[in-house]
């Protein structure tokens, strides 16, 4: 798949095969009137327990995910004091200890960015058309059927 | 719309991703619904024509034109509709 | 100042007047059992409604600033699940933009990662001696008294 | 100790950072205290010498050996003393 993508001079949001670029995103957060950014990185966990991943395979519905990733960064803005909200989501296999979401939020004080960038990974996990298989080490398949 | 516009069947062509696309090895379903159906009635007949999607009936969401609409969404030709099982983004 | 550092496999701690790396800290948090990072950036914000801050400059008592940054790692440690834990806070001149603190901490799952991320930050400003000076863009500085 | 060795007054030397550093215009303060003083009998003599520490005094937290203690902690010769105005990093 393409990378898609839509960014504004205050919001940036991708959905890419490629890996995800935390110093672009960290340097994008910053604005002269941001004091505090918190960016979350949703990562491959190999163990779970005893149960080894080898990778998640992510697929998406493009343009409905999109457009939804844009719907969340609106409704943090508007709950918010924030300057700017990042979106990235990876495609594709994410081998373990890879990077398949990054997601930010940055504002004048901590507190905003904080809370907005919980909100940012709650409510995509529950709203956007975004789907992972987890592929095991013993072979074994399975996608994941709730937020996780 | 005269009447004979609106007893004519809808003709749609529904999405599938993830475990849907994959049970019922295909990316597209085409469909026949009485006009006037509604997304629920939609759900309804599939789940009676496809067993892996009455496994999930309970939990697809309905996308049209690329948002989330309720079962009582009452279908129109042209529509763009997808079916969303739990989504596990992230 | 010369950079003082303190890296084991769990907590990675450092003092340094350079540009803080938000890559390499990134790269640094994920283990086989991380599921979720939280990475707070703190930044120079120029504007405070009508004041203009060109710069803060930060100074510490080093090896006492060092000490506590542990302490706060450990503690963090103690009471959520983490893999790693990492605070990196710049000296000296920070330019309006620039980050003058990074922390993270990578867990299995995103909850605990949120949380202690926050913690980090809150007992930072109450517990380290460290201090930052603020220089306005009409030529007056003062030092911060409170944490902020 | 032997009687004359308690009642020779320690000697410490202080370091200072932030407003006070700048506002006495050093880093390190050298002062005698009497044997078997504590922390706050320290900071109080202090604020009697120095109207600038006495601005703070309410406010500054003891360092003793590069951790925080109490204002009962009773000094020993060889403390390394550091006085903690509100910090505020991050």
């Amino acid at each position: 798949m393409e990378r898609i993508e839509h960014k504004t001079s205050a919001v940036w949001l991708c959905i890419d095969e490629q890996v995800l670029d935390v110093a672009a995103i960290a340097a994008f957060l910053p604005t002269p009137q941001v004091g505090g950014v918190d960016l979350f990185i949703g990562t491959t966990r190999r163990w779970t327990g005893t149960r080894e991943t080898v990778l998640l395979s992510y697929e998406c519905y493009p343009a409905m995910a999109l457009k939804e990733m844009g719907k969340i960064a609106e409704a943090a803005i508007d709950r918010w004091k924030l300057e700017r909200v990042v979106l990235h989501h990876r495609l594709g296999p994410v081998p373990a200890g890879e990077a398949s979401i990054i997601l930010g939020a940055a504002s004048a004080h901590r507190a905003d960015a904080f809370e907005a960038c919980r909100f940012l990974i709650d409510t995509l996990k529950k709203e956007v058309p975004i789907w992972k298989k987890e592929h095991f080490a013993d072979g074994t398949q399975e996608w994941v059927q709730a937020g996780g | 719309m005269s009447p004979s516009a609106e007893a004519s069947p809808l003709r749609l062509r529904l999405q599938l991703f993830s475990v849907l696309r994959e049970r019922l090895g295909r990316e597209y379903i085409e469909i026949e619904v009485p006009a006037g159906s509604a997304g629920g009635d939609l759900l309804d007949l599939l789940a009676r024509s496809y067993p892996d999607i009455a496994a999930h009936r309970s939990t697809i969401r309905l996308a049209i034109n690329e948002a989330y609409e309720r079962e009582s969404y009452r279908l129109s030709a042209g529509d763009d509709v997808a079916l969303i099982t739990p989504v596990s983004g992230g």
